[in-house]
């Protein structure tokens, strides 16, 4: 028993490296996916202290935006401004109906909302753009579909070129939200709002300007993490639970760490995938993956309760 | 003039910590009960029995535990499903390893294990708090519903995974199982129902109720002043476990019949929030309120357009009917975020004083 | 809360009413899922169910001379919707057809005191096939035992089984995990390592992690019992993982055009048992596109309509048409009862001369039901994806009766001692 | 309850004094209930109090006054076992008090209120006070959820306890009334009338009178005179307005960038030195 547990799972990987990289791997494009889907929490946490349940079905609402409008007919590129245009729309107004009402109520008021919002977008979606599932317009969208096969020590490696592609569109659109967070006036009106509404405000930017974009940039972030993630198994309202997968990220990274989001993403990414294969499977039956992530958050979270990256909290009378 | 309590004084605190310190109100609970009690099982349908009436009778109390750890003790859980679920197989395991015993025996101490589990999983909320802690109980809901599914024990192995209510009687009447009537079924969760309700509200309004009350409005206070934090998040965690328990023993004996693993899963703990939230946090009236919308508004919005001859598939509805959810959260939120048993109360303060203005 | 609640209840009493009063003869409702993780293969199903009733509707007024109400109630492949459209239509249906494995097994122990059959065409139960024991369901005309025999008797064709691994990729829940006790019974006494590698719902779609496990395998093997997203999730990580395909089988309900079509020809030789096969020659495709596709009935198309599903679900009703058919000639009335139809369907006989009368020939082999046997283990065949469509690969294959017939009855009778007291139909002779 | 009291009897607390035994207009003031001893707090690097002792002894109104960020709340934070003194004891009773949770201080009869007001905003006024109570019920759970024998008895038997505080406080009026909906004052109050309810040995107040307007202020000295006359409570207060200090306590410590700079009577306070240059301007 203590052999399955502590030396059987590392001789294993010792024994197969080509094996354990394609763990590793497969383990960092899922994280990446939950990076990004835990970057547009964080963004919308720290501007507005909303917990945004409605990101996982932004993500669904894009996808199907997009290839729903492809087909119309509509050239894959037009649509992906049009998807943009639509979720920009969809930004204003969840800020005019459903934000704007409740500025100042409690956290947990808040949150709820987005849970409706979710249900809201979930019906809706359902009624314009049917439950099946669909294919995402990969090709058409220029992202390459073979495989990149390598042989690190006489074995087998396959990288997908779309994998690939999403690792490296993701990683850009990180770099480029960085940039236009520390760089523009308005990305630091942004990152002001999280610590000072005041602060922000004499910068002459309006509370709901930032709304908007907040919402609209996480609608971004929701077309890639749609886009990236279809191409790997379609789109349908299924992809919404891989949603769920961003929360224990942020438990791991803090609400309101953008760094805590890649890395924390990155490393429930890969560490799930490690202990579902060379624990879950050979020893608990499998699927482990559905609750890894949030045990793991959970017991390093008793431990270090301001989170990976959060600073410790001292509390006051 | 209905509502007029001038003229009822209270002579003794006794009298003054009634339940109904107002007689018209426990007027109304008379009618309430006279209703559910008497009128209502004798007009019912089996229909309304077992799509309105049991139904929402569980999922209130589902809800009423949920709102003694959400709105008593202000410790947001997403997992209320999976602990219903542990309410469930132990009741399924204990009625198949001792086949004599009482089946309502057997649900009302199923939830002493789902306490249990309750307790467990409540540990972390000293030091995790708010969103965190909900997360948190995420890990709850995903790591039951795995366990549900992959510990053959608990449905004795048998080869669909899915746990069947056998035929279960009392006093030689069927109770539970495909053999007990809706009737007898929906007295025996009435009966339940009622019990836990009163044994809730007695301890929301006692002692322990203040002291989770006063964890959830300032903890930093609560134990300034002499409270265990832990002691008390973990009772509201223990007791609102039971309650759950006890109401996810009652949906698979006394209305399903049978269960899966995934009927426990997030929607069912999203759609009991919904009840404590629409309802009204904090509140023991309000889960009844929203169990009522919640689960009356589907069978609703599926039986009106078929009753208007509207021509619309069933797929639609289905997807109006999660639409008009959402958009009601939304709305209930925005008038009313303290949820239908708020509104009931200012209707009542503004019946107390008709028909003068103040 | 008393006005609320007595509103609901009056509301939902009249509207049930006023569907008496709107069901213009037989009322048989389809627990349907359009919506949902699992509408992509559920859809052509739902649409060739009911155009084939639409059919006999408009072509022949129904059967018997009276019409036949087809109702879809939505479940989402939800168990607890299902079961609230059970009690929804059991007032006036003739029949319920859950339409998953799991509402089947929440309605199975019900449907005794209610006294409505039943039908559940290639999925539910296996051991619904002893109608002695379940007389009110029916798994016409293959139960899942019987598809795992197949699969299992196929690859024995291809070589002797003994040391080889067969790995058992399968959705985690009730449907999945119903073929489990055969093979593993199957995998002791043909000497092959079974391998089960379940997929969770949540997971259907992202299943690299199982993936993984079968590379690491190296299964001789994979057989498939998925559903849903789970199918084109599975095929295109086979795909991807360079798993060669011919190694690769499904249940009948892993064999959905749609699914094959997103790999194309990547999924050649991919194979599904099927007890069902599309026709285009078919009279009654003819018929369909007079009566129902030109008059704009249908909610298919016509590429969803040479599919192996679209066609499927024709089969399927023809089966409860025949049912009610059978019923209405011994009842002496087209107004027939849940109790009539449950006798025609146990006295099914689907032989190939009644399948030209009906203009289906070769879309579902030849069976027939008593009251005894349930299911009528038609047989099946083998399809492969040819990189563009499902071909029949082999001729009928008939199930290994006496590897089943025993397994079945002691599941059913572990059923009715776990149910007790459950009502047997002793009566009944082979 | 006489307000005439207030004025004349702060004249007559400062006059005799030796150690051990003090009597003012009828008033005993005992042995000394809690010591600290050379107290150090630092958060990381940052040392908030260092090196502070002082005393409180039964039946005194002990006052800690300072500038901004002196340390005061800190000072008291400490004492309700908000925070641990990284260096230092604390002696009650003359024994030495172990690291304890604040809720278990509590129980050892120590009962505060807040700077900025920390009731439970979702309750009425009554059940506010009511949880000053419990530390003093002991019902287990199957009693209360039943209501019976020993829940309903305490249960009424402290409702009477804290109607005599709210009926101390003149707070009746509002009894039901949620907190969330009383002006500022009637809050401090019924924060006040909390604290009361648990019976303290050491009533401990932090900054009662913070954002009070001068009749409001002086309804609040009365209290805390008074609750210290009738019920012989022990009291220690911070507070930044020197005036209402000097009138209201018996002795005063004086704390500026976390040291101790002053101890004693508060003409004895009024008259060093370093409290005048730290007060510079503020003083009288």
């Amino acid at each position: 028993m203590l052999n399955d547990i502590f030396i059987k799972p590392f001789a294993d990987m010792a024994a197969a490296p080509d094996f354990l990289l394609q763990v590793l791997w497969e383990g960092l494009v899922s994280g990446i996916l939950y990076a990004l889907i835990a970057l547009g929490f964080v963004l919308i946490y720290r501007s507005s202290r909303i917990f945004n349940f409605a990101q996982g079905i932004m993500v669904v609402f894009a996808a199907l935006t997009l290839v729903g409008l492809h087909a119309l007919g509509i050239p894959a590129w037009i649509s992906v401004a049009l998807t943009l245009a639509v979720m920009f729309a969809l930004a204003v107004t969840i800020e005019r109906v459903v934000l704007r009402p409740l500025v100042g109520q409690p956290d947990i008021i808040l949150f709820m909302a987005t849970i409706g919002i979710t249900l809201f977008l979930i019906g809706g979606g359902e009624i314009i753009f049917g439950g099946e599932n669909k294919v995402m317009i990969t090709e058409e969208l220029g992202i390459p579909t073979g495989s990149v096969l390598l042989e690190p020590w006489g074995g087998l490696l396959i990288l997908e070129q779309k994998d690939i592609t999403a690792v490296l569109v993701a990683a850009a659109l990180v770099v480029a939200l960085l940039v236009f967070l520390n760089r523009t006036r308005m990305g630091r009106a942004i990152r002001a709002l999280g610590d000072d509404h005041q602060a922000a405000l004499s910068v002459g930017i309006s509370l709901q300007t930032v709304w908007v974009l907040v919402w609209f940039i996480a609608g971004i972030i929701a077309l890639v993490t749609g886009i990236a993630w279809g191409a790997r198994a379609g789109v349908s309202f299924a992809l919404e639970v891989i949603a769920y997968k961003a929360l224990p990220v942020l438990m791991l990274g803090g609400l309101e760490s953008i760094t805590g989001a890649i890395i924390g993403g990155l490393m429930i990414g890969m560490l799930e995938k490690l202990f579902e294969i060379y624990w879950g499977q050979p020893l608990l039956g499998g699927n482990t993956e559905t609750w890894f992530a949030f045990v793991l958050a959970l017991v390093v979270l008793l431990f270090r309760p301001q989170g990976l990256f959060g600073e410790r909290i001292i509390e006051r009378v | 003039m209905l509502y007029r309590t001038a003229g009822q004084f209270k002579t003794s605190y006794k009298a003054d910590m009634a339940l109904f310190p107002v007689r018209q109100d426990a007027v109304l609970l008379a009618v309430i009960l006279a209703l559910v009690w008497g009128v209502f099982p004798l007009l019912a349908s089996e229909f309304a029995f077992q799509t309105l009436l049991i139904p929402i009778l569980i999922y209130a109390l589902a809800a009423l535990g949920l709102n003694i750890l959400t709105g008593y003790a202000g410790q947001l859980s997403l997992g209320t499903g999976a602990f219903m679920g542990v309410g469930a197989y132990a009741c399924y395991k204990m009625v198949t390893l001792f086949p004599w015993m009482n089946p309502v025996v057997a649900i009302l101490l199923s939830g002493l294990f789902s306490a249990g589990v309750g307790v467990m999983f409540g540990i972390p909320s000293l030091r995790i708090k708010g969103f965190y802690l909900a997360i948190a109980t995420l890990a709850a809901q995903f790591f039951l519903v795995w366990l549900f599914e992959k510990w053959g024990w608990l449905y004795n192995d048998n080869a669909s995974g899915a746990i069947q209510v056998p035929n279960l009687d009392m006093f030689g009447i069927y109770v539970a199982g495909p053999q007990a009537s809706s009737l007898v079924q929906y007295y025996v969760v009435l009966a339940v129902v009622t019990l836990m309700t009163l044994l809730c509200i007695n301890l929301t309004r006692g002692n322990l109720g203040r002291t989770w009350k006063a964890t959830r409005d300032m903890d930093i206070a609560a134990e300034l002043i002499g409270i265990n934090l832990l002691r008390s998040k973990l009772m509201a965690f223990a007791v609102s476990s039971y309650v759950v328990g006890v109401a996810g023993a009652l949906f698979v004996f006394m209305w399903r019949g049978a269960a899966e693993p995934n009927l426990f899963d997030i929607p069912l703990s999203f759609r009991v929030l919904f009840i404590a939230i629409i309802g009204g946090l904090g509140s023991i009236l309000g889960n009844y309120l929203g169990a009522i919308l919640i689960v009356g508004l589907p069978v609703v919005l599926n039986t009106l357009p078929q009753a208007l001859g509207l021509p619309i598939s069933s797929a639609t509805v289905e997807h109006l009917n999660v639409m008009i959810v959402g958009a009601l959260i939304v709305f209930f939120l925005i008038i009313e975020p303290h949820g239908l048993a708020r509104l009931w109360a200012l209707i009542r303060e503004k019946l107390i004083i008709w028909p003068f203005p103040h | 809360m008393i006005t609320l609640k007595r509103l609901g209840t009056a509301v939902a009493m009249t509207a049930l009413l006023a569907t008496g009063a709107l069901a213009e003869g037989l009322y048989a409702p389809n627990l349907a899922y359009r919506t949902g993780p699992f509408a992509a293969t559920g859809i052509p199903l739902m649409n060739g169910q009911k155009d084939y009733m639409e059919l006999l509707n408009a072509r022949d007024g129904g059967i018997g001379g009276i019409l036949i109400d087809f109702d879809e109630c939505e479940t989402g492949y939800s168990t607890e919707k299902g079961v609230e459209c059970y009690e929804k239509t059991k007032g006036q249906a003739i029949v319920t057809q859950p339409w998953s494995t799991g509402i089947t097994l929440q309605v199975l122990p019900k449907t005794n005191v209610d006294q409505i059959p039943i039908l559940a065409p290639g999925y539910g139960f296996s051991p619904m096939a002893d109608g002695k024991v379940f007389q009110w369901a029916f798994n016409i005309p293959l139960s899942y035992w019987d598809g795992a025999s197949i699969l299992l008797k196929y690859l024995e064709e291809q070589g002797d089984l003994s040391g080889k691994k067969i790995a058992f990729l399968h959705l985690d829940h009730p449907f999945g995990k119903e073929p489990l006790p055969f093979m593993e019974q199957e995998a002791e006494k043909k000497g092959f390592e079974l391998l089960p590698i379940p997929v969770g719902l949540k997971e259907m779609q992202n299943q690299s992690a199982q993936w993984l496990q079968i590379r690491r395998e190296r299964p001789d093997y994979v057989i498939m019992w998925g559903w849903g997203a789970m199918n084109a999730g599975a095929i295109t990580e086979a795909v991807k993982t360079k798993f060669p395909m011919e190694n690769m089988l499904g249940v009948w309900w892993a064999g959905h055009d749609a699914d094959l079509k997103l790999v194309g020809e990547d999924g050649r030789g991919y194979k599904s048992v099927s007890w069902s096969f599309p026709n285009p020659d078919a009279p009654i495709m003819a018929d369909l596109k007079t009566h129902v596709v030109d008059p704009g009935k249908t909610q298919s198309d016509a590429e969803e309509m040479s599919g192996v599903f679209y066609s499927r679900g024709l089969v399927i009703s023809m089966i409860l048409g025949e049912g009610i058919r059978v019923a209405q000639e011994h009842a002496g009335t087209p107004e027939i009862t849940p109790a009539d139809l449950r006798w025609g369907l146990e006295n099914l006989d689907i032989t190939e001369a009644r399948l030209e009368e009906l203009g289906m020939t070769g879309m579902v082999p030849p069976f027939k039901t008593s009251c005894a046997n349930h299911t009528g283990h038609s047989g099946g065949w083998i399809l492969e994806w040819d990189g563009a469509k499902f071909v029949k690969a082999t001729n009928l294959i008939m199930p290994d009766a006496e590897a089943i017939a025993p397994l079945e009855a002691q599941a059913a009778k572990d059923y009715a001692e776990a149910n007790a007291p459950w009502p047997a139909n002793d009566a009944c002779q082979m | 309850m006489d307000g005439s009291r207030t004025d004349d009897s702060t004249e007559g607390q400062e006059t005799v004094r030796d150690e051990g035994h003090v009597v003012a207009e009828g008033r005993r003031i005992g042995p000394v209930l809690m010591e600290l001893r050379n107290i150090t707090l630092r958060f990381g690097g940052v040392v908030a109090i260092k090196d502070i002792s002082f005393d409180i002894r039964e039946g005194e109104i002990r006052a800690i006054i300072g500038p901004n960020g002196a340390g005061k709340s800190s000072m008291l934070n400490i004492i309700s076992g908000f925070y641990t003194p990284s260096e230092g004891a604390l002696l009650y009773r003359g024994e030495t008090r172990p690291p304890m949770r604040p809720y278990e201080v509590a129980r050892l009869g120590v009962a505060r209120t807040f700077q900025n007001i920390a009731l439970f905003e979702g309750m009425t006024v009554l059940d506010n006070v009511m949880t000053g109570r419990l530390t003093h019920m002991k019902a287990g759970l199957v009693a209360q959820a039943l209501w019976w024998g020993r829940a309903r008895d305490e249960e009424i038997a402290n409702r009477e306890v804290v109607e005599k505080v709210i009926d101390f406080l003149e707070i009746q009026a509002i009894r039901k009334t949620p907190v969330g909906r009383l002006p500022y004052g009637l809050k401090k109050r019924v924060e006040l009338a909390r604290a009361l309810a648990a019976e303290p040995s050491l009533l401990l107040l932090d900054e009662p009178m913070a954002g009070m307007n001068v009749e409001e202020k002086e309804d609040m000295s009365r209290f805390i005179l008074d609750v210290n006359d009738e019920f012989g409570t022990t009291i220690c207060l911070i507070e930044h307005d020197m005036g209402v200090v000097m009138d209201l306590s018996d002795r005063v410590v004086v704390m500026d960038y976390g040291r101790k700079i002053g101890d004693g009577t508060p003409d004895e306070v009024r008259r060093n030195q370093d409290v005048i240059d730290a007060y510079l301007g503020v003083a009288h």
